[in-house]
């Protein structure tokens, strides 16, 4: 047994025992063994990643097992620099999120067990190498969410739960559909019947399908409707401010830090190597719903009058990036740019999984402290919580992509590595920085700064299970903005391997002539 | 000499059912009648699972190959069984101080015989003798509550629609009899296979028409549904039970059996109707499942729109483009799906009932137990019951991790290879739609308001939910170092589909 | 002189630790700096200190011991992105001058902030932006130098909204940073563009090192983007990016607000830390810029429209503090104008531009600080309308001021004197053998000189002499300790910087070596790099050295500078003629230069508020309404279905029945039509 | 002898009339005795068939059915019966509390 086996395992152990339990603090013990137990093995694996590494497969502790063999369903995980990351970002989100929710009084240990098992479903997801379970995994990301917002959530959550339950959830029907077609097409066509990502993948990037542009085009596009709803992508985004705005602050933390990541996973896994293949006008049309989303997101999110809300806008806008990123790696072009563009796109998913959980914190701790959201409301909250304020502005700025946080690099490196490609959209989605800026700016300086709203009465600072996940997470994101090469490196091969058709570099195998170590 | 073992699961269910009618005449204390059925139905369900695969054909005498033993009969006789007994358990709580019990058990065995009957029957007479057996027998048990009005309405609907389609049925038979003078189904498509002309008849085209009315009314197809939701609302709960999940399965076999082996050669015209039927019925069926207010006329509801799922079986099988694999996996898929929900379906309705005790003997009278409004906070009220209900309730939406989910898979998938992409994407939205009203139960149970104290949950049911839910989990969980339980449900559902389809 | 045992140090190898060191003062203030000495302010001025001793040792090692010049650079994170230091003279110059001058203003602030309960906070900021400026100058790529180019506009948003819970500062901050963004966008978009014809090149080691770029000017002169030549595209973006960040027209509209910062903020933004960002981004990219037909032109022109444009605002205000942000645009002006006559000049345009660079440098802070000590003395008072006679109660300032203001209208033998006027003279040579432009370009810079002396003095003349318009300015109370000696340092380098430098000539040669390296070698940090060649590119004909502006030309700037200054004595000091009757509300000039030609209202009523807020509710709507109407509209839809299918369930059994036979017959009917008929 | 189809025809007006009256009728009696004659309309087909082409099974077939249709109608009447018991009358009509 492998260790992304004993990974989920020990997820699920700790759901199961955190719902016996009784007491907040059984509870909360259980989930915090057990979530930072998850973070310790995703940490062990990143550090074995290079020993285990198969480079015929290209996966690192690569497991199969049988499921269902007649019809071709197998149990089979693995992770490569796509997925290892996403795997130690749910991790790190989910175990400070035990932290964050030290004291959560109601139903505890259905709470914390939920909490782990959103954790184990998106791990599910990020390591699953087959379309069966990934599909599983994926559908049940759905459920413990769903309760997340019922349970916990504002005044409008059936409304939002089931919106988003459904619309979600009517997404992933069609994409299974996309899925099916191609089993069944490889299956006839080779006789052998399989849900096997590399296998089905390979065989449609190598135009082994003997199909018709159709049915070749049936399969990208249910696929990628699946994706983009979950990014989601302007005009499929609806169900999101509505899920962030009812979600409790966990659940909006998990649902944007790591939920949405799935969208953009699901592009680099399944559908970027299938771009090729299918007409070419789709990627136009992927780039097109970032470009879309990344010019949306600042005009909707100014317009809001809910912190929260504007927040949720926001992180449509960074998941657009990844749509321009992964549209501009595959287009023929110069290959050092390519490359750039799609470590770039891999490294945006991480970098704003972090940073956005710093946001929705932040929100959370300002509706728990003064019981509103309403940004009117708010001001010079400064006065009463400095420790937030750094943080929030920290978070914030970091949000509209300052240098020496996470974002920028990302970001510098999607649009510099997409000009050469699409011009027009990179110089367009540049235009989208200042208002981007804007409304970031205007959020800070109506919540932090001006005199104090004295209708908030006497506002207390930010409890320390608070302050020490949200320290955390900025610290991190401070020291990949200065420093990324721990993440981009791993990505970086990847991309190589992935877009340059098979040569591999070492792990962390950027390299340039001149230069060397940094002369302490 | 021929070898009658592979009769013995129906034959010691018809002992049993002789056994409890005989005994409940002289015994005061009937309970232990109940744990007599559960016997028989267990050793039989024992036997049927042994020989999953058996092959036998008794072509002499005394059936005059009449009667079939094969995997396509024996999945369906598993799934009654499994039915039966999960029922049976419901019933010691449900019926255990009615004083007259041994109607109930010795009826349910019956109405098991003739479902039994039915799925392994190659001949017209004793489809139709198996399927009236049943059909009276679950008359009865409709009203068997004699002092519920509801429980006497619902018997009455069904009986008359009932005896309507029967009716319908055997003018339909008459037909085919005269024009193949035969009632053996396996002759009936040789002789179709011989004279092709013969198949474009309008007097078999009548006939054919009528037979899928007839078969219609039990798997309960738009526009023959109607009766269905008012009964299993009315009937008493787990007689609900017995209905969806094994009378309405009973209607899938002799469909099967005639249509796919009888009548394939005129799978061009029954493709049309089974299509047309198809997509209203799980459309009609979600639809106004959106809109119940009672949750166990929702589930008559949703088991509606499960039928129209099946039904796809028949289209991908009509379907002339339709590769081999499809219709394997159409098949398949459809048997799994039977199964999933016949276990499902019966277990769902069987906490309705649990609930609606612990309603009525908590709360005091109530006006409808089953009304959605009374499920609210039901997490808190019953944790054990809503937890167990709700996974339920993801087995019937096909959301994994469940059984449900699986077979829902395999069923689309065959849908996607037949290449019918519009009645897939109709199946999916539809099942999508279907997801909406179990929710919003779902959300009733676990942050509606409670509007009372903790239940005291009755421990049988209980027990009932908790092994279908763990069966459904247990079913779709891949197991390390060995192949899933699942997957041996489906090598024996394609081993039936091979049978059947003959492909 | 310097202590003998540094010449055996190489300063240079540790170059990293002038950037490393402020930042360490940062975190150190932001985390324990509260409970030091006088609550804060030790690390940061210690950290600047150390950093300034690093930075004179390398001067020491280039300058004194000709060790040469230096550059390295090590790995960073996409491939071809490195991070890398570049020691040479314009590093130089920039790195003494920015540690001197914030070094001194942390001195200053010491006393200036004694009272300010946040002071850790204030140092901790003001520490990370001295060393985000240190970064930005000492870096050898476009990237690098973008990157501290931001985290300077962070500090500043944070400075300038130090004061928080005053609601203008906060606008104030975020103004500056949007004003900046702007800008900043552009020239992102412009380091992408260059990124991307770097590796169109083939290049993929240090992509977007200036080296590397220098280097291949060559080739990507045959770049184009949309038809264009992109290395003229691309130094319009550049020149965007500047405009923003050195308050060039039309994005200098933050600066006035800017003055809501504490004053030693203000200081540090105009002398030393911030808006000098852009000059040294022109002078640092100078080869790309005469690499491209007309972007020196264009940046000429709007230097000097800029210097003219400002000084008019200047004449108006009453805020002391805004009179001198004005100067300051003016001043920045200059600088570009002269950057921009780099076309006929040369790398000369540089070395001119820096050494003004430098003056303006001490003699603004100069002036920022003496006017901060005015406010401190006479409590917060800005408008020059209600002070008067401070000379009497504080005189250190008020000589301080004097001496900047000198300085700053460029009085003979003053820093400002040797630095403004070459550059006049220069603009004049660029006029006559340069673009079409070019006579505008002087004419513009000229007038600017009569200006700058006018308002300067008006605002010396107002604050210093003539009776006490206020109850506060008649006791003022002289600065302390702190701020008295670092008004004195100043002062001495604002009157005497031209004279120490033998009239700027050594510091112009000094300069001029950093892209003509007398060997034209691998020593340098640009080897082998030929600015004639490279102008030639451009179509810039580089002119040789030796060309002098006829006499009337050199001496016109004084003449008018005394023009002004007399213009200013009669009006503010005599009070021979009384302007009250035109500086009326009524007449339209003044209306104008009052509402600064209108450029705020513009931006802020019209652009900001009207359009923008118009769209975003627009955006609100279609958000609510249109796409999450259909997705609403479809549920509705559904459930609306199922309330009238539902009626079909009657409930009596006739109508079931009637129901199934229906459907036969419509079965029968459908069967028949698809089979087509019988 | 009796052409073939004139039973046919009976049988169909009998089946008709037979779902006439289920769908006009509302005495529960009355509806018992048309799904009766449909039945036998039906038998009356098979045993038909049967002569017509000398084969027995059908009129089997159609004895079954008969045993059949009693044994239904005997729990018909049973639960019309229940009806009558709970409500004094058996009109169908009337029998709606299951309903939408």
């Amino acid at each position: 047994m492998g260790l992304i086996t004993i990974l989920m395992l020990v997820l699920l152990a700790g759901a199961i025992l955190s719902l016996l339990t009784k007491t907040t603090a059984q509870a909360r013990g259980v989930a915090l063994v057990s979530s930072f137990g998850a973070l310790a093995i995703a940490i062990l694996m990143y550090l074995m990643y290079d020993a285990n590494f198969n480079t015929v497969t290209h996966y690192a502790f690569e497991e199969s097992g049988t499921w269902m063999p007649s019809i071709g369903i197998g149990y089979h995980v693995g992770v490569d620099g796509i997925s290892l990351p996403m795997v130690i970002l749910a991790t790190i989100v989910c175990a400070f999120c035990t932290i964050f929710s030290w004291t959560e009084s109601k139903r505890p240990n259905q709470f914390f067990a939920l909490l782990l098992l959103m954790d184990l479903t998106l791990i599910g997801v990020f390591v699953s190498l087959d379309f069966f379970m990934f599909y599983v995994f994926w559908e049940l990301t759905l459920l413990p969410m769903f309760f997340l917002i019922g349970i916990w959530g504002g005044p409008r959550k059936d409304y939002s739960a089931i919106k988003f339950l459904i619309y979600t959830h009517i997404a992933s029907v069609l994409m299974m559909l996309g899925i099916f077609a191609l089993y069944y097409f490889y299956g006839a066509s080779t006789g052998i019947f399989t849900f096997d990502i590399p296998t089905l993948i390979n065989a449609y990037k190598d135009g082994l399908l003997p199909i018709s542009q159709f049915w070749l085009d049936f399969i990208f596009v249910t696929i990628m409707f699946g994706f983009m709803v979950k990014m989601p992508s302007v005009p499929f985004h609806t169900w999101l401010p509505d899920a962030h705005v009812e979600a409790p602050t966990i659940g909006s933390i998990i649902l944007a830090g790591v939920l949405l990541k799935m969208g953009g996973y699901g592009l680099f896994r399944v559908l970027l190597p299938m771009m090729g293949v299918a007409s070419t006008w789709f990627i136009y049309l992927i780039a097109l719903f970032g470009l879309v989303s990344i010019l949306y997101s600042p005009f909707a999110a100014l317009a809001q009058k809910d912190l929260k809300k504007l927040v949720a806008f926001s992180s449509i806008g960074h998941m657009g990036f990844i749509s321009l990123g992964v549209a501009a790696s595959v287009l023929a072009g110069m290959d050092p740019a390519r490359v750039v563009a799609h470590t770039g796109a891999m490294f945006q998913m991480f970098s704003h999984g972090i940073i956005t959980c710093v946001l929705f914190g932040c929100c959370g701790v300002i509706e728990h402290h003064t019981h509103t959201r309403i940004i009117d409301d708010l001001g010079g909250l400064t006065k009463k919580m400095p420790k937030l304020a750094i943080l929030m502005i920290a978070g914030f700025f970091a949000s509209l992509g300052l240098p020496l946080c996470s974002g920028f690099v990302a970001e510098f490196g999607i649009l510099s590595g997409s000009y050469h490609t699409m011009p027009i959209f990179v110089i367009l989605a540049a235009i989208s920085i200042p208002f981007t800026a804007g409304y970031h700016l205007w959020a800070v300086q109506r919540t932090m700064f001006g005199p104090y709203n004295e209708y908030l009465g006497d506002v207390k600072e930010i409890k320390w299970f608070e302050f020490l996940p949200l320290a955390v997470w900025t610290i991190i994101f401070v020291i990949l903005g200065i420093y990324p090469e721990p993440i981009i490196g791993m990505m970086q091969t990847t991309a190589e391997y992935f877009l340059l058709s098979g040569d591999v570099l070492p792990i962390g195998g950027i390299h340039v002539a001149a230069g060397g170590a940094f002369p302490w | 000499m021929v070898d009658y073992t592979a009769l013995l699961p129906i034959g010691i269910v018809i002992a049993t059912a002789v056994i409890v009618l005989l005994t409940g005449l002289f015994i005061e204390q009937k309970k232990i009648l109940g744990y007599i059925t559960l016997v028989g139905l267990l050793t039989s369900l024992g036997l049927v699972l042994k020989g999953w695969d058996l092959n036998v054909a008794f072509d002499s005498a005394p059936f005059y190959g009449a009667i079939v033993v094969d995997p396509f009969a024996q999945i369906f006789n598993a799934m009654f069984l499994i039915v039966g007994v999960l029922v049976a358990i419901a019933a010691l709580k449900a019926y255990g101080d009615n004083p007259r019990q041994d109607e109930f058990y010795s009826m349910m065995l019956l109405a098991t015989v003739g479902m039994m009957v039915v799925a392994m029957s190659k001949d017209l007479l004793a489809l139709f003798i198996g399927f009236e057996l049943a059909s009276i027998a679950t008359y009865a048990m409709a009203g068997f509550d004699k002092r519920d009005p509801k429980s006497i309405e619902a018997a009455l609907k069904y009986f008359l629609i009932g005896g309507l389609s029967s009716s319908l049925m055997v003018f339909g038979i008459s037909y085919i009899y005269g024009l193949t003078g035969s009632t053996n189904i396996d002759t009936i498509a040789s002789v179709f296979g011989a004279n092709p002309g013969l198949a474009t008849t309008p007097a078999i085209l009548l006939a054919m028409v009528m037979l899928i009315a007839g078969f219609g009314f039990k798997m309960a197809f738009v526009p023959f549904h109607m009766w269905a939701p008012d009964t299993y609302e009315g009937a008493p709960s787990i007689v609900s039970a017995l209905l969806a999940a094994g009378s309405k399965k009973m209607g899938f076999a002799a469909a099967f059996r005639i249509f796919i082996v009888g009548l394939i050669a005129m799978k061009v015209d029954w493709y049309i109707a089974f299509m047309i039927l198809a997509v209203l019925t799980m459309t009609v069926g979600n639809i106004l499942a959106v809109v119940q207010t009672s949750v166990k006329r929702m589930l008559a509801y949703s088991s509606i729109a499960h039928a129209g799922y099946i039904a796809v079986v028949f289209v991908v099988v009509a379907y002339d483009p339709a590769p081999g694999v499809a219709v394997i996996h159409a098949m398949t898929g459809g048997l799994m799906h039977a199964f999933s929900h016949a276990i499902g379906k019966a277990a769902a309705f069987i906490a309705v009932a649990a609930i609606a005790y612990m309603i009525l003997s908590k709360d005091g009278k109530v006006d409808d137990p089953n009304h959605v409004s009374n499920y609210d906070g039901l997490a808190k009220r019953a944790p054990m019951t809503a937890f167990l209900f709700a996974l339920l309730l993801c087995s019937l939406a096909g959301i994994p991790p469940l059984f449900g989910f699986t077979s829902k898979f395999v069923l689309f998938l065959s849908t996607i290879e037949a290449g019918l992409v519009g009645l897939a994407i109709i199946c999916v939205l539809n099942s999508a739609l279907s997801v909406y009203y179990y929710a919003k139960v779902v959300m009733r149970m676990y942050w509606g308001e409670p509007k009372g104290e903790a239940f005291v949950e009755s421990s049988t049911y209980t027990f009932v939910l908790a092994i279908a839910v763990i069966a459904l989990i247990v079913l779709f969980m891949p197991l390390p170092g060995m192949v899933s339980p699942g997957d041996l449900v489906y090598q024996w559902a394609e081993v039936a589909a091979h049978a059947v389809t003959g492909v | 002189m310097m202590d003998p045992n540094l010449t055996t140090i190489d300063f240079r190898l540790y170059a990293h630790w002038i950037v490393l060191l402020p930042m360490i003062g940062f975190l150190l203030e932001l985390l324990i700096g509260k409970y030091t000495w006088r609550k804060g302010g030790m690390f940061a001025t210690l950290s600047i200190l150390g950093s300034m001793i690093i930075s004179y040792g390398c001067l020491y090692n280039v300058y004194v011991q000709e060790l040469g010049f230096w550059e390295y650079s090590w790995d960073w994170f996409y491939p071809g992105i490195v991070a890398g230091f570049t020691i040479d003279p314009l590093s130089l110059a920039m790195l003494c001058m920015v540690s001197f001058i914030s070094f001194f203003i942390h001195f200053y602030a010491i006393g200036y902030m004694s009272h300010d309960c946040a002071k850790n906070v204030y140092f901790a900021e003001t520490a990370l932006f001295t060393g985000s400026m240190f970064g930005l100058v000492l870096s050898n790529n476009l990237l690098q130098l973008f990157i501290f180019w931001e985290m300077v506009g962070v500090c500043s948003y944070l400075l300038i909204g130090f004061w928080w819970h005053k609601p203008e500062a906060a606008a104030a901050g975020k103004k500056a940073w949007m004003s900046c963004a702007v800008g900043d966008c552009l020239f992102l978009l412009g380091i992408a563009m260059m990124y991307t014809i770097m590796v169109k090149q083939g290049i993929t080691t240090e992509i977007i090192s200036f080296n590397n770029i220098f280097q291949n000017l060559e080739h990507l002169s045959h770049e184009t983007i949309f038809g264009m030549s992109a290395l003229t595209i691309i130094c319009i973006l550049f020149m965007c990016g500047v405009l923003g960040k050195s308050a060039g027209f039309p994005l200098h509209v933050w600066i006035p607000d800017a003055m809501e910062g504490p004053t030693t903020v203000s200081a540090l933004i105009h002398a030393a830390t911030m808006v000098t960002a852009g000059v040294y981004l022109i002078a640092r990219a100078f080869p790309i810029f005469l690499a491209a037909p007309n972007a020196l032109m264009i940046v000429a022109f709007m230097g000097a429209f800029t210097a003219l444009y400002a000084s008019t605002l200047g004449l108006v205000v009453n805020d002391l503090k805004r009179i001198f942000a004005y100067s300051t645009i003016s001043q920045l002006g200059y600088m570009i104008a002269i950057l921009g006559c780099g076309a006929v000049l040369g790398v000369a345009a540089v070395a001119y531009a820096i050494f003004h660079l430098v003056a303006h440098a001490f003699f603004k802070a100069l002036l920022f600080l003496s006017s901060g000590s005015v406010l401190h003395g006479i409590g917060n008072i800005r408008d020059i309308k209600e002070m008067g006679g401070l000379l009497k109660g504080m005189p250190w300032t008020g000589y301080a001021m004097l001496a900047g203001a000198l300085a700053l209208i460029a009085f003979p033998f003053t820093a400002g004197y040797y630095s403004k006027d070459r550059i006049i003279e220069d603009a004049y040579i660029y006029a006559t053998n340069g673009g079409d432009l070019g006579y505008m370009v002087w004419i513009f810079l000229v007038l600017g000189v009569i200006l700058t002396a006018t308002y300067t003095f008006r605002a010396w003349y107002l604050a210093m002499t003539g009776e006490p318009r206020s109850y506060p300015a008649i006791r003022p109370h002289e600065c302390g300790f702190w701020m008295k000696t670092t008004l004195v340092v100043l002062s001495v380098f604002a009157l005497g910087l031209g004279i120490m430098t033998g009239g700027g000539v050594k510091f112009w040669h000094f300069l001029e070596e950093t892209f003509v390296h007398e060997t034209q070698t691998a020593s340098g940090v640009y080897p082998g790099l030929d600015l004639h060649e490279i102008g030639l590119l451009g179509g810039n004909t580089l002119m040789q050295h030796g060309a002098h502006p006829p006499q009337w030309v050199i001496y016109l700037p004084l003449l008018l500078m005394i023009a002004g200054l007399a213009i200013a004595t009669t009006v503010y000091y005599k009070n021979r003629i009384d302007v009250s009757k035109y500086v009326k509300k009524d007449n339209p000039l003044y209306q104008i230069l009052w509402n600064k030609y209108y450029l705020d209202y513009l931006f802020k009523d019209i652009i900001a508020e009207k359009i923008i807020m118009t769209v975003f509710t627009f955006w609100d709507v279609l958000d609510r309404y249109v796409i999450d109407g259909v997705v609403n509209l479809l549920s509705w839809i559904t459930i609306q279905a199922g309330q009238v299918g539902r009626k079909l369930q009657t409930g009596v059994v006739q109508n079931y029945a009637t129901a199934v036979i229906f459907g036969v017959s419509m079965l029968m009917i459908l069967v028949i039509m698809f089979r087509g008929g019988l | 002898m009796i052409p073939l189809q004139y039973y046919l025809l009976l049988a169909g007006i009998l089946f008709a009339i037979g779902a006439y009256g289920i769908m006009t009728l509302s005495n529960g009696i009355r509806l018992l005795m048309c799904v009766e004659l449909m039945l036998n309309a039906a038998n009356l087909n098979l045993v038909a068939f049967s002569t017509h082409i000398n084969d027995v099974s059908g009129q089997v077939f159609a004895l079954f059915s008969i045993a059949l249709a009693a044994a239904e109608a005997a729990v018909g009447f049973a639960i019309i019966l229940m009806v009558y018991r709970l409500r004094t009358e058996i009109d169908i009509e009337n029998v709606k509390l299951l309903r939408w």
